[in-house]
């Protein structure tokens, strides 16, 4: 009989994602169990929430999620959206949709990066972060800001595009889909990453369903569920696309989803930018930030981020600060559900790329 | 050899340490978020002879990226005392500072420099990569004139710094 | 993508990145290459201190409180004269922005903006604090939008009689505002208070707005009767100086402050039920002469403050110049009786048909009361020495005004000119034009206003100015008065006019100066002159009055507190310097004088 | 077929309020709760997405709210129960919703909700050595705790 150990994968941790710690207590190399540590992205996003006006929140939410901004900016919009009862105009649900496209690319590179990372193939991450910077560059024209776009707001979206910027988002698309080609050649048709993959970290279709999974996790099972196509928001309900599903649910079926919802992102930033109406307002009246006030009631907002369903409930109290605001994160479920279960059986090695990929974002969770 | 003063040694020991900097992997807040493009192709900052290293014996930066929780606070500070000297310390963004958006939370430590000294501060929330890179020419000139000297006020006020943390560690 | 094609990894694959050997790097080798940074580049800020008020709406808005206000006249001196501004400008904490621009989309003026310069590094952890300036040689970034912007720009519309149903009858030009307008209006408020500088009175502008947007109207009266007792009054005549001053004006519309004050007012039916502070009983006794605006705010505040007041009014009406000159289709005669109850309500004394002089003597009230407050105000027409003016058909404009309104006089020649370009001579050349139309149905008559100033210095407010364009009157500005000519029969045959040069000479002084000659001839049978107003002291002692000091300007010399050199005589309203002619700064004073006359009271005990 | 709402109405004790076709809401009683969860469950609502607490402290009262997905009708159910916020006890719905574990934890921690059967509620989650109130609870002031624990930067000029 072997003799346990504990082990901290974390918070300095290279094969971590992010300032987080994974408690794990080892037979051999052996995972016997693991526990999620949160926490140390806490910044109490919810309780500053509520001591600041519907606009001010704009600064902080882009925060919550640091590698895919924009879906916070969109659920918060569109919960005071509902609430409000005010519909946004056609060309800002486009633009709204192209944006959050985007950003999905850039984090679904992004991930990419990290995932080879994880498994030891350095020079993806190389060409990815590289790739993405690109995306960064775009949504720097639009907002003047990298990372943080603040560009989605209540009412529609900050400004108006830049002239020429849909054709610089087009040619962004076409070269990622020449480079996807190299990235296949070298990761995904990489005869290594289908060793060190498949068949690891299996999430069964029940299993995903019982722990309440959602996104690559849940479509890598084998359930077609997608906030885009069964809640239509933006302007998806207008766009014509289908889930990917695959059935194994592992570890490499769930890469492999997020290579097919990469191509599912171009296909779609393609079709928003062909069918976008070439003019007319982008952002509706809105009250006096200082005083408008939002009608009672309470109303939740759900976005499919790159990680699965991102919402925001929302309560107000007719005032022009919100009452409670709540966020659920995808990785939420993710880590203390799915990851704290699918982790024990692993070996060492496999802790820190079962983690990338099931894409867990600490400051979701932290918020 | 025994004619070099301390003084010349410390001049090229410094000259030496500024050409091969290495930057702990911790990412302590959401400004790490621009490290990833800042270490790889697009800006490659190996150009400058920085590479990121993952133990905090071997490291020589220590970049606290944002916002500092207490609770990472506590990390930091071992990490920090774990490095070995000389060590530097950046500050990323308004959060370091002051607080940043963060400033009423009450998770979140308001000034860096009561609890670890910092060499140098970046401004910006986040500052973007070529911020990054100047910051970390700027401590490279710093270190080159020696005024990169956080490890030694941290080992001179010790007492203030650890009545500091304390303070918010309990 | 075909799923198929991934499921069997590939040795070989891999090796296609090979190719990549011979490529060039996209390195970007900052600092020896950069990239062009966007237009919209939210960097460090940049301010126009000249430009920027000071208003504050920035600190407001600042999601992080990076935003205070700080004087910056050691680093850069700034020009403080323009009108509602601060003398202060923002000091931004880059240990709290977090560059999400806010500030520059709330900015009123445009001052504030940001750059593209977003890399700044410093071991100094204090020198991340600055007064952002344009001299710190920032390339603009992002700037704000007139079309996409968080305020509101546009005011709402005050629905107004049509020229031709409201030139039937004396009937109020404008109704007010509905609940929903006022609501959408208050909203629009930004609460900077800017606008309380512009207030002679420094009524609690944003305090008001506020509760008006909360709908608590009573709450809402409360604060502007802490500072102005005729509010419905002002809502609806007031030089509204206030809204010149509102930061929407840089940008957008002001707010109409004017009819906010309006729509709270007018929806309660009296003040009663207004909570008001009132002091106990002092025993002290005041005399109040006149009850015109200034009286009746002396009087109302002196109230409050617990001690009893009697006003002298020498007409049938208090109310001064409100009763007896602002014609009815302004302000109805019922609103007038809804605050002045309410005056009365609070305990002042009101002794109508009392002429201080002739039916009680001042040095009476000298000696009865224990101080006395002067606010008889500017009764009389001023004459202009106009050559052939001692006809009875050339009559002064209060004259006029007051016999329209109070004795209810209808009858009017079929042209008229009025002398004057100021607010009066507005109301007169309106009033004719009712009066006109009442009569003969518009047909075959004429009103026309001559006067000094060309149109860019009328002293007239624009909206009279249109109001009347509208109406049909006919503007000869630039035109100063020469001579009323006059037929055979020795009926009126009009009014000569000549050509001005200059209202005010090189020092800015009064000293109009004409072209000889160009003159015109103004036809019309009737001549009202409205070109100012003077004071009587008749009733004031000779020895008196020889103590009375007075200003260059023949004001009645008084010091801050509205204090005479008579000890314990007090004056106010349109006697004083800082009287502006309105009613407005007539209420201001004299409520500067309750405070003075209280302090006096309190010192003489 | 019976609709999604007329199934919810069949469940006893519950108050159902449509707010637009794919956002349901359904109060129920504290003692009824796990069981409106369960029968929720069983009617195709799988997915719990949020669990969280409104503090309702004008009324001193928690509201608990469980949002919930039912995938195959593609509607948004949000079961919402008010409990006593001197003595918020509410039971765990781990059984039911394993998910529901971590934000059990969290509403523990955050607000000082007794979750029974829970074995990890209660033990710090997010916040290390936290001997204050539950800081998301509407009396917890986060600016006086701050400006006592920390010290601000140029403080002196700060208008707060």
């Amino acid at each position: 009989m072997s003799k346990s150990y504990e082990l901290f994968i974390g918070p300095n941790h290279p094969g971590i994602p992010g300032n987080f710690s994974v408690k794990i207590e080892l037979e051999g190399d052996t995972v016997v169990k693991a526990k999620g540590d949160p926490g140390y992205l806490h910044r109490a996003f919810e309780k500053a929430m509520e001591g600041r006006y519907y606009i001010q929140n704009l600064a902080l939410i882009p925060r919550i999620c640091v590698p895919e901004p924009d879906i916070n900016e969109a659920a918060y919009a569109m919960a005071v959206e509902d609430l409000m009862g005010i519909e946004i105009p056609e060309r800002a649900k486009y633009i709204r949709t192209i944006v959050l496209e985007l950003a999905r690319v850039a984090n679904l590179t992004f991930w990419m990066g990290s995932f080879a990372a994880t498994l030891g193939l350095y020079t993806l991450s190389q060409w990815s972060f590289g790739d993405r910077d690109y995306a960064l560059d775009l949504f720097n024209e639009i907002c003047g800001a990298r990372v943080y776009h603040m560009f989605i707001w209540p009412g529609g979206v900050r400004r108006d595009l830049p002239p020429g910027w849909e054709d610089r988002v087009l040619d962004y698309v076409k070269y990622i889909k020449e480079r996807l080609v190299d990235y296949d050649n070298i990761f995904f048709k990489n005869v290594m990453f289908k060793y060190r993959t498949k068949g690891m970290a299996v999430v069964t279709k029940e299993q995903a369903i019982e722990w309440g999974a959602t996104g690559p996790i849940l479509k890598a099972a084998g359930v077609a569920q997608d906030v885009r196509k069964d809640d239509p928001y933006a302007a998806y309900g207008y766009l014509d696309f289908e889930i990917p599903t695959l059935t194994d649910g592992d570890s490499w079926s769930r890469a492999m989803i997020r290579r097919m919802e990469l191509d599912l992102s171009l296909d779609l930033i393609e079709q928003a930018v062909k069918k976008m109406p070439k003019k007319g307002p982008v952002c509706a009246k809105m009250p006096n930030p200082l005083k408008g006030i939002v009608p009672a009631g309470e109303t939740y907002a759900k976005v499919e981020s790159a990680r699965g369903e991102h919402g925001f409930y929302m309560v107000s109290d007719n005032t022009g600060k919100p009452y409670r605001v709540a966020v659920r994160g995808a990785s939420h479920t993710h880590m203390f559900t799915i990851a704290e279960k699918v982790l024990i059986g692993q070996r060492l090695a496999d802790v820190s790329h079962t983690l990338v990929s099931l894409d867990i974002c600490p400051p979701e969770f932290d918020r | 050899m025994e004619k070099m003063t301390q003084d010349q040694v410390r001049t090229i020991a410094n000259m030496l340490r500024k050409r091969s900097l290495w930057m702990i992997h911790y990412c302590t807040g959401c400004g790490a978020m621009e490290l990833p493009p800042t270490m790889t192709s697009r800006y490659d900052m190996s150009r400058l002879g920085l590479a990121p290293f993952v133990t905090s014996r071997q490291a020589d930066i220590l970049l606290i990226t944002g916002y500092l929780n207490v609770k990472t606070l506590r990390r930091v500070i071992t990490v920090y005392e774990q490095m070995l000297d000389p060590k530097y310390v950046i500050g990323f963004g308004s959060c370091a500072l002051n607080g940043g958006v963060y400033w009423d939370s009450y998770a979140v430590i308001k000034q860096l420099d009561r609890y670890i000294p910092a060499d140098l501060y970046i401004a910006g929330c986040m500052p973007r990569p070529e911020a990054i890179i100047t910051a970390f020419q700027d401590l490279m000139d710093l270190i080159d004139s020696g005024k990169a000297d956080g490890y030694k006020r941290y080992k001179r006020d010790l007492a203030y710094y650890k009545e500091n943390q304390r303070k918010v560690l309990g | 993508m075909n799923i198929k094609d991934y499921e069997n990894g590939s040795f070989l694959k891999p090796l296609a990145s090979v190719k990549y050997l011979f490529k060039k790097p996209h390195t970007l080798r900052y600092p020896k290459e950069t990239k062009p940074v966007p237009d919209r580049y939210r960097g460090l800020h940049i301010n126009d201190v000249d430009k920027c008020i000071g208003c504050g709406n920035c600190r407001d808005i600042c999601p992080c409180a990076a935003i205070t206000m700080a004087d910056p006249s050691d680093i850069r001196p700034i020009e403080i004269d323009k009108k509602g501004a601060n003398p202060v400008r923002p000091k931004i904490d880059y240990g709290r922005c977090s560059f999400c621009a806010l500030c520059v989309e709330m900015c009123p003026t445009g001052s504030l903006k940001m750059s593209k310069d977003l890399i700044y590094t410093s071991p100094d952890a204090d020198a991340f604090v600055w007064i952002p300036l344009e001299e710190q040689g920032r390339e603009p970034g992002f700037t704000q939008s007139d079309e996409i912007t968080p305020l509101m720009l546009e005011a709402e519309e005050m629905e107004e009689l049509e020229p031709e149903v409201r030139l039937k009858s004396f009937e109020e030009i404008v109704h007010g505002f509905t609940e929903e307008q006022a609501r959408k209006e208050a909203m629009r408020c930004l609460g900077c208070g800017i606008c309380m500088q512009g207030c002679p009175a420094h009524m609690k502008i944003p305090e008001y707005i506020q509760a008006i947007f909360d709908g608590k109207h009573d709450e809402s009266t409360k604060f502007m009767l802490e500072d102005n007792v005729l509010p419905g009054i002002c809502g609806r005549i007031c030089t509204h100086r206030c809204q010149d001053d509102c930061v929407y004006q840089y940008r957008g519309d002001p707010v109409h402050i004017m009819w906010l004050k309006r729509f709270a007012t007018d929806q309660l039916e009296t003040y009663k039920d207004v909570e008001i502070a009132k002091m106990p009983s002092s025993g002290k006794k005041v005399a109040i002469i006149g009850g015109g605006p200034s009286g009746l705010s002396a009087a109302y505040h002196l109230t409050t403050m617990g001690h009893s007041v009697t006003i002298f009014e020498q007409k049938q009406r208090a109310g001064g110049a409100l009763a007896t000159g602002i014609p009815m289709y302004r302000l109805p005669i019922y609103e007038l009786d809804k605050e002045i109850g309410h005056i009365e309500d609070m305990g002042v004394e009101i002794k109508l048909n009392t002429q201080v002089g002739k039916d009680v003597q001042f040095e009476d009230l000298l000696r009865d009361y224990d101080a006395v407050y002067i606010g008889v105000g500017l009764s009389y027409g001023r004459s202009i020495n106009l050559k052939g003016e001692e006809h009875p058909n050339v009559v002064q404009a209060i004259d006029f005004l007051r016999e329209v309104k109070v004795e209810g006089r209808r009858d009017i020649t079929k042209h008229v000119v009025v002398i004057g370009g100021g607010n009066v001579a507005m109301d007169v050349a309106r009033t004719v034009a009712r009066l006109q139309e009442i009569k003969y149905g518009s047909k075959d008559t004429t009103v026309q206003t001559a006067s000094l100033e060309d149109w860019d210095i009328m002293p007239a407010s624009q909206e009279e100015i249109d109001g009347a364009l509208e109406e049909k009157v006919i503007f000869n500005p630039a035109w100063g008065p020469n001579q009323v000519i006059f037929n055979e029969d020795g009926s009126i045959k009009g009014l000569e006019v000549k050509k001005v040069k200059h209202v005010f000479d090189e020092s800015g002084r009064f000293n109009p100066a004409f072209y000889e000659d160009q003159k015109k001839l103004l036809e019309g049978d009737y001549i009202i002159e409205s070109v100012g107003q003077m004071y009587n002291f008749e009733f004031i002692p000779k020895e008196m009055l020889d103590k009375l000091e007075f200003t260059p300007r023949r004001k009645v010399m008084v010091d801050e507190y509205g204090e005479t050199t008579l000890p314990g005589v007090f004056a106010g309203g349109d006697l004083v310097e800082t009287s502006k002619g309105d009613a407005i700064s007539a209420i201001a004073n004299g409520h500067r004088a309750a405070i003075g006359i209280d302090r006096y009271l309190r010192d003489k005990k | 077929m019976m609709g999604i709402v007329d199934k919810i109405k069949e469940i006893d004790g519950t108050k159902v309020t449509v707010q637009r076709e794919n956002r349901i809401f359904v109060d129920v009683e504290k003692e009824r709760v796990i069981g409106t969860l369960y029968s929720m469950k069983l009617i195709g609502f799988s997915q719990l997405s949020v669990l969280s607490v409104i503090d309702r402290i004008a009324d001193n009262q928690f509201e608990i709210f469980y949002v919930l997905y039912n995938r195959d009708e593609k509607v948004n159910a949000t079961v919402r129960v008010w409990i006593d916020r001197d003595n918020p006890v509410i039971e765990t719905a781990e059984k039911i919703y394993p998910s529901a574990h971590a934000w059990e934890r969290e509403i523990a921690e955050m607000f000082g909700v007794k979750v029974e059967g829970n074995e990890e509620a209660g033990k710090p989650f997010i916040l290390e050595n936290w001997n204050d109130l539950p800081p998301m609870r509407k009396d917890f002031d986060s600016i006086k705790y701050s400006s006592e624990h920390f010290v601000f930067r140029h403080s002196e000029d700060k208008n707060e």
